[in-house]
């Protein structure tokens, strides 16, 4: 481990909550200050590429002991030093919004719109922020635990419940 | 199994009609069947037969399908037009415009996004138009069973030929093409360009 | 009065004769040319039409003939319906002009060279209406890339067969092919080596062929400037195309090559060498289209106006000097 | 669309006579490898704004996954990148093996990593089949085929399938190889290095291939970090990114590879490094080909490998519906895997593809997030394309080698 986890943890103790050391080292973090403790790790420390962000819904989750629904699960990586870094973020449920960081990774543009087309976590500071897999007028977050795997009639999505009775062949 | 199925359906069905004297349509009307297949209108020396089999062979003969992949099958789709398996060698070519075309293969999984654009191509292309359900997806939805995915193209689209298979071989796909060549080889009234 | 009569007679025979010849080897040059792509590609091509897949075409037609017509929401509906025709008869008409062999040619005006070339352009005034009245942005598109590509390439052409005109003195096609067969070499393609690859590939440009097809780029405009026609339209833009081929390796073969004169004469088919030439070029029409991939539009317009334009008018003067000094 | 307005009223101000011309192309579109659509504004043929929008394959595979047991979900990876199946299923197996600590015996990993680079010759091979094709170059497409053709046959002698393999297990492989397979890879591996002559002849110094390849796209390497492009993108700018050698797994660290890469970052780049890499798989093939006679014997599956029908935890299980979540079901058996994260990563033929999994202790994930590359290159099409002609677009489609099985998931 290059990275000196003390150190980070002196100089945003607000920030890291927990340091796991699982299959790679993981941060869990809080929400406030996050914006410039990332900016660190990727200026200062080395961490240039985003391998991925995405959202994880922990409702009744069997092993949680924390409070917050969502978290935020960010994959760093260092070329020279070959290291990889986890950082979840947790976020609340009645107020679920995150910092964007588009603006220090342009990959975060899609990621962070799938996360909020899945989970609908808000991204503040996202230029674009839209659904990008499901169509626009969709309606719910299809990750989230409580949204069914099939929809039943009822919560079919209009445009294609439309089509459907409009051309469904007879037999 | 389900294009023979069909076939066999639609044939006992114009048998039951011409037994039952049923109500006649579109040129069945207006003609007297003088021998068997061949049909003529009262009064006049037309014979329509000959015309049901000319334009059917060259229907059955230059089948256009569109260029429309949607997923895994459409690898396939392209893997049969190519060398190995060759298309070209029953006139069939792949054209990109839908207008220009006469096949719909649904080549892959339709999502419900996706449904009202696979829709809105089939009500681009010219009649009389035809369409293959490519995969367990478009046959039923498969392994898909999600929020986003539509249960089978038969949903929203006329399906003349199933080819089921996770993704068809490319024999597979030449065999329910060549099904659907016998199945317009058995068309009759439908020498226009109405359907 | 009976002899104009037999004249007018005799006209219209050799007219449909024409006519049907030439549909007829319009129709098998897409068989051909599906056929050798096919070969080139290790396929087999058509063979389930028809024994050896020969009635492919004609069922391709008659297919085409009975599918529906559609005009689409909003086209311009007069011009959506001539573009089609317009390509066609300036496709096709250059037909006439071409001298087939010594003695035949349908309409042998002083002006044939000039013609074909008006005509030629005019064409493009069909896929440029068919673009822009079709009410599609693809079409639109690929319109507007035919007009920019046919105009300069035109030139381009133009100038490549002026050279052939000064050396010939004359604009009769026959006369062209008279003078080539009285030159040293017999052949133009030979003393006009430059003109004759500017020709070349000015008209495989003219007639929207790879590499030059981008028109109608199929991976990157769908079908250009035909994307919405549908049935017979659709088909006459088709026969237009090859109608187009055939007329180019026409022009080509009496320009450069020779026209209807050989090494020696075959008795009783007087069009034999004529036809083997146009052959051999329709053959190197579809061999690049199986070989090249496809131009971008500016780098094709760069070809046009920075390589062949310049070469054709060196040429040209260079022409017009030897002429002046011999 | 707040990003168009504003470009577009830019554009207006420049220049007063002309308006932008909005362009919507696919999702039906010969040249978008599937249902990419691409809504484009445009200046004359130049492109002024791309916008990609992506999602007309989304068929939801990580709910589907939160209810499928692990064994299963490697079925749904086949349909992931359905070009090369074979690498998707590997890295939904290491994820597993991580949380669970499996030890996969060495001729299963000898094995995946042929199947891998079997993968990574067919999808190198369709990419420049329908590459060359949208360049407008037909022939090689076929030449490509009927090569690809081969491999398939082979992969359809392995293991049934031609296209959706499911060949890797959780802690392992589903079958041993038979010699009639090695003796036809050995057969491959010696002919295929002609092959891709071959379609360097036809390509690779012809003059208009050049000029549609050579400065089309540039990126630069601390662009293509940022812009998240893995794989060939990747390399193709300069950086020696492989997680074969960053993060080795399977038995790539006991084979000897080159990773090439390209120094301009064009189209024409990325271009050479794929059909180096394809030489390099073909290497590494003959290797791992050589190294199996040392294993001979051994098992394909590690031990304590889940049960492929019917999963350990679920025999002791009657699945009631949850009082809260209502249709998901919820096993609470012993303990299956255990209560954690896992996060695998491999060099998928598109880039670097990787799970990151979330167990809660049952035979099910909780949460299983399969980053794509091809989702992360759509994105990049928006920086990517600005400036160039829509003849260019379709190139830069062809060497962001896109397929949206993978990026919609």
């Amino acid at each position: 481990m290059n990275l000196a986890v003390e150190e980070l943890q002196k100089k945003f103790p607000d920030v890291i909550r927990e340091v796991k050391k699982g299959d790679c080292l993981t941060l869990i973090c809080g929400r406030e200050g996050f914006l410039e403790f990332i900016e660190y790790l990727k200026d200062q420390k080395g961490f240039v590429y985003l391998i991925d962000l995405c959202g994880v819904d922990y409702l009744n989750y069997p092993a949680k002991n924390w409070e917050e629904r969502f978290e935020v699960v960010y994959h760093l990586y260092n070329f020279e030093a070959k290291e990889l870094l986890r950082i979840r973020v947790r976020v609340p449920e009645d107020d679920c919004w995150h910092y964007s960081v588009v603006k220090l990774w342009k990959t975060a543009d899609f990621f962070e719109r799938e996360c909020y087309d899945m989970f609908g976590i808000e991204f503040k500071g996202h230029p674009d922020l839209r659904r990008v897999l499901m169509p626009d007028d969709w309606k719910g977050y299809p990750l989230r635990k409580d949204y069914p795997l099939a929809l039943s009639e009822e919560e079919e999505w209009e445009v294609y419940k439309e089509l459907v009775k409009k051309n469904k062949p007879k037999r | 199994m389900a294009e023979e199925k069909e076939i066999k359906e639609q044939e006992v069905q114009e048998a039951q009609e011409v037994q039952e004297g049923g109500e006649k349509r579109g040129i069945e009307k207006d003609t007297i069947e003088i021998a068997p297949g061949v049909r003529q209108i009262p009064g006049a020396p037309v014979i329509i037969a000959a015309i049901d089999k000319i334009i059917n062979w060259a229907r059955a003969g230059s089948m256009w399908p569109v260029t429309f992949g949607l997923a895994c099958c459409a690898i396939e789709m392209m893997a049969t037009g190519a060398s190995h398996y060759d298309l070209d060698r029953y006139g069939i070519i792949f054209r990109a415009s839908p207008r220009q075309a006469d096949v719909l293969i649904v080549a892959g999984t339709v999502t419900k996004k996706m449904a009202p654009i696979v829709r809105r191509v089939y009500d681009q292309m010219p009649e009389p138009k035809y369409v293959i359900a490519m995969g367990s997806c478009a046959c039923s939805g498969g392994v898909f069973r999600t929020y986003a995915v539509a249960q089978g193209a038969d949903n929203f689209l006329p399906v003349d030929v199933y080819v089921p298979g996770c993704p068809p071989r490319p024999e597979a796909l030449l065999y329910g093409l060549l099904s659907l060549q016998e199945k317009i080889k058995k068309e009759t009234k439908r020498w226009g360009c109405w359907r | 009065m009976e002899g104009t009569l037999i004249e007018i007679i005799k006209l219209v025979v050799a007219g449909l004769i024409l006519m049907i010849v030439s549909v007829l080897h319009v129709a098998y040059l897409t068989y051909a040319e599906r056929k050798i792509v096919a070969r080139m590609q290790q396929r087999l091509g058509p063979n389930r039409v028809g024994p050896r897949g020969l009635l492919q075409p004609i069922a391709d037609m008659l297919k085409l003939l009975s599918k529906e017509l559609i005009t689409p929401d909003g086209v311009d509906r007069p011009i959506f319906y001539i573009a089609p025709f317009i390509s066609l008869v300036c496709g096709a008409t250059g037909v006439a002009l071409i001298p087939i062999w010594k003695t035949f040619v349908f309409s042998n005006i002083n002006v044939g060279l000039l013609f074909i070339l008006a005509l030629s352009s005019l064409s493009a005034y069909g896929i440029i209406l068919s673009g822009w009245s079709s009410n599609s942005r693809y079409a639109f598109l690929g319109g507007i890339r035919s007009a920019a590509q046919v105009i300069s390439y035109e030139i381009a052409m133009g100038l490549a067969l002026l050279s052939v005109v000064l050396m010939a003195g004359s604009l009769n096609l026959r006369d062209i092919v008279m003078a080539q067969i009285h030159s040293p070499f017999k052949i133009y393609a030979i003393p006009q080596i430059i003109a004759f690859f500017v020709f070349m590939v000015s008209a495989v440009a003219e007639c929207n062929r790879t590499p030059f097809d981008l028109p109608e780029a199929e991976n990157e405009l769908v079908a250009g400037y035909f994307v919405e026609y549908s049935g017979m339209r659709f088909a006459l833009f088709y026969l237009a195309e090859y109608f187009g081929m055939i007329v180019m390796s026409a022009l080509a073969v009496t320009c450069f090559l020779g026209g209807w004169a050989g090494p020696f004469d075959v008795p009783f088919i007087p069009c034999f060498w004529f036809l083997l030439k146009i052959y051999a070029l329709l053959f190197f029409y579809i061999w690049i289209r199986a070989t090249l991939p496809r131009y971008r539009y500016d780098q094709l317009m760069g070809l046009g106006w920075k390589v062949l334009i310049p070469l054709a008018l060196a040429n040209l003067f260079l022409t017009a000097f030897i002429k002046l000094i011999v | 669309m707040g990003l168009a307005v504003e470009v577009n009223k830019k554009q207006v101000e420049d220049s007063q006579w002309s308006e932008p011309f909005y362009i919507n192309m696919g999702p039906q579109h010969p040249s978008t490898h599937g249902v990419l659509r691409l809504f484009l504004e445009l200046d004359g043929e130049t492109i002024v704004n791309c916008d990609p929008r992506v999602g007309y394959l989304h068929r939801g595979v990580e709910k589907l996954a939160e209810n499928l047991n692990y064994n299963q979900t490697i079925v749904l990876s086949d349909r992931l990148d359905y070009i090369s199946s074979a690498a998707n299923n590997v890295v939904f197996a290491l994820a597993v093996e991580k949380l669970m600590g499996l030890q996969v015996p060495r001729r299963a990993r000898l094995l995946r990593t042929i199947v891998s680079e079997m993968a990574r010759i067919c999808n190198h091979l369709l990419w420049l089949a329908t590459h060359a094709l949208d360049i407008g170059a037909m022939t090689v497409f076929l030449y490509c085929f009927r090569d690809r053709e081969w491999l398939l046959n082979i992969f359809e002698k392995i293991c049934g399938a031609r296209l959706t393999h499911s060949y890797v297990r959780v802690g392992g492989v589903r079958l041993d190889f038979t010699n009639e397979i090695i003796d036809d890879l050995y057969k491959f591996t010696e002919v295929f290095p002609e092959r891709i002559l071959d379609y360097e002849t036809l390509i690779d110094v012809n003059r208009i291939w050049l000029k549609r390849t050579k400065g089309i796209a540039v990126v630069s390497i601390e662009e293509a970090v940022n812009l998240g492009l893995t794989g060939p993108c990747l390399r193709g700018s300069g950086l020696a990114y492989d997680v074969r050698k960053y993060r080795p797994y399977d038995a790539y660290n006991e084979v000897e590879f080159v990773v090439p890469i390209g120094k301009n970052g064009d189209t024409y780049d990325r271009y050479r490094v794929r059909m180096e890499e394809l030489r390099q798989s073909n290497y590494i093939i003959k290797q791992c080909l050589d190294k199996l006679p040392e294993t001979e014997g051994e098992p394909v599956l590690a031990e304590g490998a889940p049960d492929l029908l019917l999963p350990d935890g679920l025999k002791d299980v009657v699945p009631k519906p949850h009082p809260k979540l209502g249709a998901i079901f919820k096993a609470q058996p012993k303990q299956w895997a255990p209560i954690g994260e896992a996060f695998a990563s491999i060099e998928s033929p598109k880039g670097e593809l990787s799970v990151y999994l979330v167990s809660d202790g049952s035979n099910k994930p909780w949460r299983w997030r399969i980053r794509t590359p091809s989702f992360i290159h759509v994105a990049a099409i928006k920086h990517m394309a600005k400036g160039h002609m829509i003849a260019d677009l379709v190139a830069i489609i062809g060497t962001l080698d896109i397929v949206l099985g993978d990026s919609d998931r």
